[in-house]
């Protein structure tokens, strides 16, 4: 059992279908200005997340998950150029200036990073961390700031809170810290979390300890998550949707059970046959041929045709993202379903 | 987010994998790229020049007094003018340049060579670190220029003094960033994948250890030599430097402060030398660094 | 069919100063086998591959290697010794020396092993990069301009280049993606079974290991606490470890995902009696008074877990 | 905490003695002999004898060393052999200068670098950063005693604001010794300034791209704060560990610039002192500078301590 046993709400099922869209983003794309021009990094991403619900940003290192996600946050590096739309609760947030955006951050989108001993500070401690924000984004005296705080660490199910209030970042263990960020995520209020690669750097046993208090907080505040990962598995447990990119492209988007049981484009197919399979072990595995391609070396057309078995001629022309069976798929030559 | 320093892919095709070549320029194309780089090296090669050549450029003794030609203002006669025993300037400064930039290069090779024989064996050897690191904490924190003014006073003002004291005082940085680097290179996963391949120590230290602490020498080199060459005209200017009889761009100050009001010329040109001297090894210094370390450049 | 074993560990054992990294760890891998250990962060899983190939020196215990003790060995002796026995490291940026290209790196094993003339041992490292499906072209390149697979199939290489009988794989696969661990995991496979090389491999992750490995031992805090053949550790794990182990891997739903209290213990202060009563779901009095000791349950498998007396006396 | 600081205390004996040693060293084993050296050519074989056995040079080198560092335990280091009075009577009156000097420079530079460093930083690879990047780059090449002339000749003789040399104590009144201390400050501190200024913009700019402060942006922390206090705090602790080398140096510099505005301090005296032979004044000099130093590091560590919960927990 987890640590954390707060009473969890009577659940009343509303069907996601029925709730209320929280974020909408429309042909996001990002390219860095640089010396020789602009180079692009993600192109044409779109996708939409219901209260409560949960949707993956999947992708192998350099596909441009996570700068997708700080672009959404507003936290993109200076020189970043950002084109398309990005809608929070009804607002269109990529029409807001710098000191606006900033004003949604933890009041209605929280954030959760990979690596929590770096994305704490060193050296304040993790009750003035916890404070500052509260004070500054609820208006909370100090005293009343201190509380919430506790009361929070209480609920993502640190022992003595109090005391932990008091320490450093460097004092904690790894899954304690990413307790911390979580409970500094959720401090204010957030309609909307983001969590990238939460708990790759955790080990196994700590990984389902932190999911599940993941999951616990979304049933019980309805939050909207972006759960961005590399790993299929996890989003096939966790996630309701996914969103699979390659390359700064979304190439398939829909049903996480769908994508992880029967993707219809080929690199999602490759991602799966790639991990080691439960069962048996002495067979080969089906390796993705090849490796990314480095931004400013995408290929022209459809980008992962160079790795693709399936690529013919046509793939030397950029596939649109269109609906199919099940899933939207960006490719020429998708598989069947239940293939 | 990666994004590589490719700058033109051709690609080698092979095994199942594609092979993606950066065509990495030597150092030297690089510091040739960078116009920071480009200026220190065409003003140290301007002053190395100027001195070694002093006796062709400005021939005659730069010491010979002629009372009267006493404080002439610069000119075309004497391009820095003449000081207060009427000795040309420019020939001075070309000639105590000679001085400046010796002390500097030997005191450089003495303390680097001395740092990384020791920065290795410290690297190496606890017990003999400990007691390194320590004499380098009291010879770091204590000024430079007291020590060399005690040896100075006790040995004697000489060029050996100079140089035997500034060596002794620049050990201590030198050893420090060596021996940090050797100790940061020592933990590599390729120093442990050397030795479980079964690599002896010397050719660990040789093959492994030094090329890739070498790009850090380098860098502290130029700063060392900067550190020198000030020290020197720091040590000659207060009078316990390489002595009355030798000429220095430190020396030529001495007397220089006296005349300030009336002749600021013979004040102005040797230390005009000395810093250009100083802020082109430190530039070679930082742009060296920006093309050995991309790490430090990305931030400039 | 006889079993000839070629690594023989007992009683292995290492403290650095008051944290006992490694614990009395005992296993035996015969020729052309592959042992794997599998354990988390702080289990001393790396440390005992530095163990067993001397990078770090023992506090206690033995390592019989083709028949002699490696842990009596002087340094010479060892250096020697270190031909036959080769190491792929996890950071493919980090174990490759970036001022050597890839002919260098190959040959360097050769040359300091005194293995063949400068012209065999250049054949040698030709051979072995085609061996990894590299072409000849890469020989004349250096790390940097490789991608980390690419780095990490020189890697394997090297390791191959004096012929070794065993080769211990420290995370091999863990820094790459997943696409690109598939590649790798392929290539070590054929090429053992090439070359009929023994190994000892490391990961934190089942299923990698389930994957490479015929014979398993898990550790926790130091210790193996289970060891045995492949199937019988996934498919009928004993000790409560490897059971909250195997059921916290994703992608069996969340409905069955392990919830295992707690995190490792410090390895400054391990806890008495069972290292893992701490966070064991049936833990009882005697966890926390007495060790439990390895014990067989047949077919080769082995637990360290007093639940198992239990069940026997029942 | 006290730990920490004792450790930090036994690790600044060294600061203390290396110095002192080589000092003695270079005293005992230069050749030629110190008495006859100090009284000079006019002496006769008594005087020099009788000085001889006054500075204890007729015993053997290591009892020599024994007295020796009884007299530094003792802070009793004879009589000054040109004034005739104790040295531990001559230096303080000396010392006060030289320190005030020191710490009104090192304000200077701190205030200086600390500003323009942050300036650059938070306007990075704009003009204004650029200009400071510049003149900081000229700054650390800016000989200081050569600067102190160009003041002197700009400030002192063209404009005549301050006075061309000479000392007024603080007992004169703040506006007087302002007025003999500022221009000598600014030249002893601009170098070390300049060398701060760069340490401040390269650590700000460092610290900027650590993910907790990312952290900070994404709580919604402004803009303001998340600089203010959640970068100044980390980015501030290299300056720190700077300033302790900049006062060493300082402390050095203070030599040239006392004999240029003829400031009776430590280190005019001292190179007084050595052209006298003075030894024991000498003797008395360094080890002040010792002292004065080994409190400043200790300040220094003190500060770090307070800054930093990662060293306190140790």
């Amino acid at each position: 059992m987890t640590a954390h046993s707060a009473p969890m709400p009577a659940e009343i099922v509303v069907p996601l279908a029925a709730r209320r869209t929280v974020l909408e983003v429309e042909n996001l794309s990002l390219s860095f200005r640089n010396a020789d021009g602009l180079l692009p990094i993600v192109t044409d991403v779109s996708f939409s997340i219901r209260e409560g619900e949960a949707v993956a940003l999947v992708g192998e290192s350099g596909c441009g998950k996570s700068i997708t996600a700080s672009a959404i946050m507003g936290i993109a590096p200076e020189n970043a150029v950002i084109g398309g739309r990005i809608v929070l609760n009804g607002q269109e947030i990529s029409a807001l200036g710098p000191k606006d955006r900033r004003k949604l951050c933890g009041r209605h989108m929280g954030f959760i990073f990979q690596e929590p001993m770096t994305a704490l500070h060193p050296t304040l401690s993790i009750g003035r961390q916890m404070t500052d924000t509260l004070k500054h984004n609820l208006g909370l005296s100090q005293s009343a700031a201190t509380q919430r705080a506790a009361e929070l660490l209480d609920r993502v199910g640190i022992p003595r809170a109090r005391d932990i209030l008091r320490g450093y970042v460097h004092e904690l263990s790894g899954g304690m810290r990413q307790r911390v960020m979580i409970a500094l995520a959720i401090s204010c209020g957030p309609s909307l979390i983001i969590a990238d690669e939460p708990t790759t750097a955790l080990d196994v046993t700590i990984q389902a300890q932190v999911l599940d208090l993941l999951e616990d907080m979304r049933r019980e505040m309805d939050l909207a998550m972006l759960f961005i990962t590399h790993d299929l598995e996890v989003v096939g447990d966790f996630c309701d949707r996914a969103v699979v990119m390659y390359a700064g492209d979304v190439v398939e988007r829909g049903q996480s059970a769908d994508i992880t049981r029967h993707p219809s484009h080929p690199y999602a197919r490759g991602l799966i046959d790639a991990v080691p399979a439960h069962d048996d072990g002495r067979t080969r595995l089906t390796p993705i041929l090849g490796t990314v391609p480095p931004v400013g070396q995408w290929p022209e057309g459809c980008r992962f045709a160079p790795r693709c078995g399936r690529a013919d001629e046509k793939c030397r022309t950029r596939p649109r993202l269109e609906t199919l069976s099940q899933t939207d798929v960006r490719c020429w030559h998708p598989l069947e379903a239940g293939a | 987010m990666s994004v590589t320093q490719a700058t033109s892919p051709d690609r080698l095709t092979g095994g199942d994998e594609e092979v993606f070549v950066t065509t990495n320029k030597s150092v030297w194309q690089r510091l040739m790229a960078n116009p920071t780089a480009v200026v220190s090296i065409a003003a140290l090669v301007v002053l190395s020049l100027s001195a070694i050549l002093a006796p062709l450029l400005a021939p005659g003794n730069p010491l010979k007094v002629t009372p009267a030609d006493r404080f002439i203002p610069p000119g075309l006669e004497h391009f820095f003018g003449t000081d207060n025993l009427g000795r040309d300037m420019f020939k001075m400064v070309l000639h105590g340049g000679r001085t400046s930039l010796l002390v500097g290069l030997i005191v450089t090779v003495i303390s680097m060579g001395i740092a990384v024989v020791l920065g290795a064996i410290s690297g190496f050897y606890r017990q003999v670190d400990v007691v390194l690191m320590r004499l380098v904490d009291g010879l770091m924190a204590f000024p430079g220029i007291v020590l060399a003014t005690a040896a100075a006073g006790i040995m004697g003002p000489s060029m050996t003094t100079v140089i035997t004291s500034l060596s002794i005082v620049l050990i201590a940085p030198s050893l420090r960033i060596v021996r940090g680097q050797v100790l940061v290179v020592r933990e590599l996963q390729m120093i442990e994948a050397a030795r479980s391949v079964g690599v002896p120590t010397l050719r660990l230290f040789t093959r492994y250890i030094l090329p890739a602490v070498s790009s850090p020498i380098l860098v502290q080199a130029s700063f060392i030599f900067s550190a020198a060459v000030l020290g020197e005209a720091g040590l000659s200017f207060i009078g316990v430097g390489i002595g009355p009889k030798e000429l220095s761009w430190g020396n030529a100050l001495t007397e220089a402060r006296n005349y300030i009001s009336q002749a600021p010329w013979i004040v102005l040109f040797p230390g005009l030398a000395l810093m250009l001297t100083i802020l082109a090894l430190n530039l070679l210094g930082d742009s060296l660094r920006d093309v050995l370390d991309p790490r430090l450049a990305r931030r400039r | 069919m006889t079993t000839e074993t070629m690594l023989s560990v007992s009683g292995l054992s290492k403290s650095f100063k008051s944290v006992k990294a490694v614990r009395d760890v005992s296993f035996a891998i015969p020729r052309g086998k592959t042992f794997g250990l599998v354990g988390e962060s702080g289990s001393g899983k790396s440390t005992t591959a530095r163990l067993v190939l001397r990078l770090v020196e023992p506090s206690a215990g033995k390592i019989a290697f083709r028949g002699r003790d490696l842990s009596t060995l002087s340094s010479s002796e060892l250096r020697r010794e270190r031909r036959h026995m080769q190491m792929i490291f996890q950071d493919p940026f980090g174990s490759l020396n970036p001022r050597m290209s890839v002919r260098d790196t190959l040959v360097e094993p050769q040359f300091v092993h005194g293995i063949g003339t400068a012209a065999e041992q250049l054949k040698t490292a030709e051979r072995l990069l085609a061996e990894v499906s590299l072409p000849r072209a890469a020989l004349d390149r250096y790390p940097h301009e490789f991608s980390g697979g690419q780095r990490q199939r020189i890697a394997i290489a090297r390791a191959l280049s004096t012929n070794p009988d065993l080769i211990v794989a420290d995370e091999p696969v863990s820094a790459l993606d997943v696409s690109v661990q598939a590649q790798v995991l392929n290539l070590m496979r054929d090429l053992q079974d090439r070359h009929g090389t023994t190994m000892l491999f490391i990961s934190h992750d089942l299923r990698v290991v389930q994957f490479m490995c015929d014979e398993i031992g898990v550790m926790y805090l130091g210790e193996i606490v289970e060891q045995g053949p492949r199937d019988r550790i996934y498919n009928a794990p004993s000790h409560p470890y490897t059971k909250a182990l195997l059921a916290s891997v994703p992608g069996k739903g969340s409905g069955q995902r392990a919830r295992l209290s707690g995190e490792i213990p410090s390895a400054h202060a391990v806890p008495s009696g069972c290292a893992f009563r701490t966070r064991c779901p049936h833990a009882f009095e005697r966890c926390s008074s007495e060790k439990p000791a390895m014990r067989e349950i047949g077919n080769g498998q082995r637990a360290a877990c007093h639940l198992l007396d239990k069940a026997m006396a029942a | 905490m006290l730990r920490y600081l004792f450790k930090r205390f036994l690790l600044i004996l060294p600061t203390i003695f290396v110095p002192l040693i080589l000092v003695f060293l270079l005293l005992r084993l230069s050749p030629g002999d110190p008495a006859g050296m100090m009284l000079g050519d006019q002496a006769t074989p008594e005087q020099i004898a009788a000085l001889r056995t006054q500075l204890g040079l007729d015993q053997p080198i290591w009892m020599q060393f024994v007295l020796w560092l009884k007299g530094i335990v003792t802070l009793d280091l004879g009589n000054s052999i040109f004034f005739r009075e104790p040295v531990m009577q001559i230096i303080p009156r000396y010392a006060t200068v030289t320190i005030l000097l020191t710490s009104v420079a090192l304000v200077l530079a701190v205030v200086i670098g600390v500003t323009l460093g942050l300036v650059s930083a938070m306007n990075r690879n704009k003009p204004i950063d650029r200009g400071v990047v510049t003149t900081a780059v000229l700054g650390i090449s800016l000989p200081e005693f050569w600067f102190a002339l160009l003041l002197i000749f700009v400030f002192a003789v063209t404009l005549r604001w301050f006075p061309v040399a000479g000392y007024n104590s603080p007992d004169a009144g703040i506006i007087a010794f302002g007025a003999t201390i500022f221009l000598p400050a600014l030249a002893l501190g601009v170098r070390q300034s300049a060398l701060m200024t760069r340490m401040m913009r390269s650590s700000m700019l460092d610290v900027l791209n650590e993910p907790y402060i990312t952290t900070a942006r994404a709580q919604g922390l402004p803009e303001t704060t998340v600089l203010g206090r959640y970068a100044m705090r980390t980015a501030a602790m290299p300056v720190v560990t700077v300033a302790g080398l900049s006062a060493g140096y300082m402390l050095g510099g203070a030599v040239a610039i006392e004999i240029i505005f003829a400031l009776p301090g430590l280190g005019r005296m001292l190179v007084e002192a050595v052209g006298r032979r003075d030894y024991p004044l000498v003797e008395g000099g360094v080890l002040t500078i010792s002292l004065v130093l080994a409190v400043l590091n200790l300040l220094i560590d003190l500060v770090y301590a307070l800054l930093d919960p990662r060293i306190r927990y140790q």
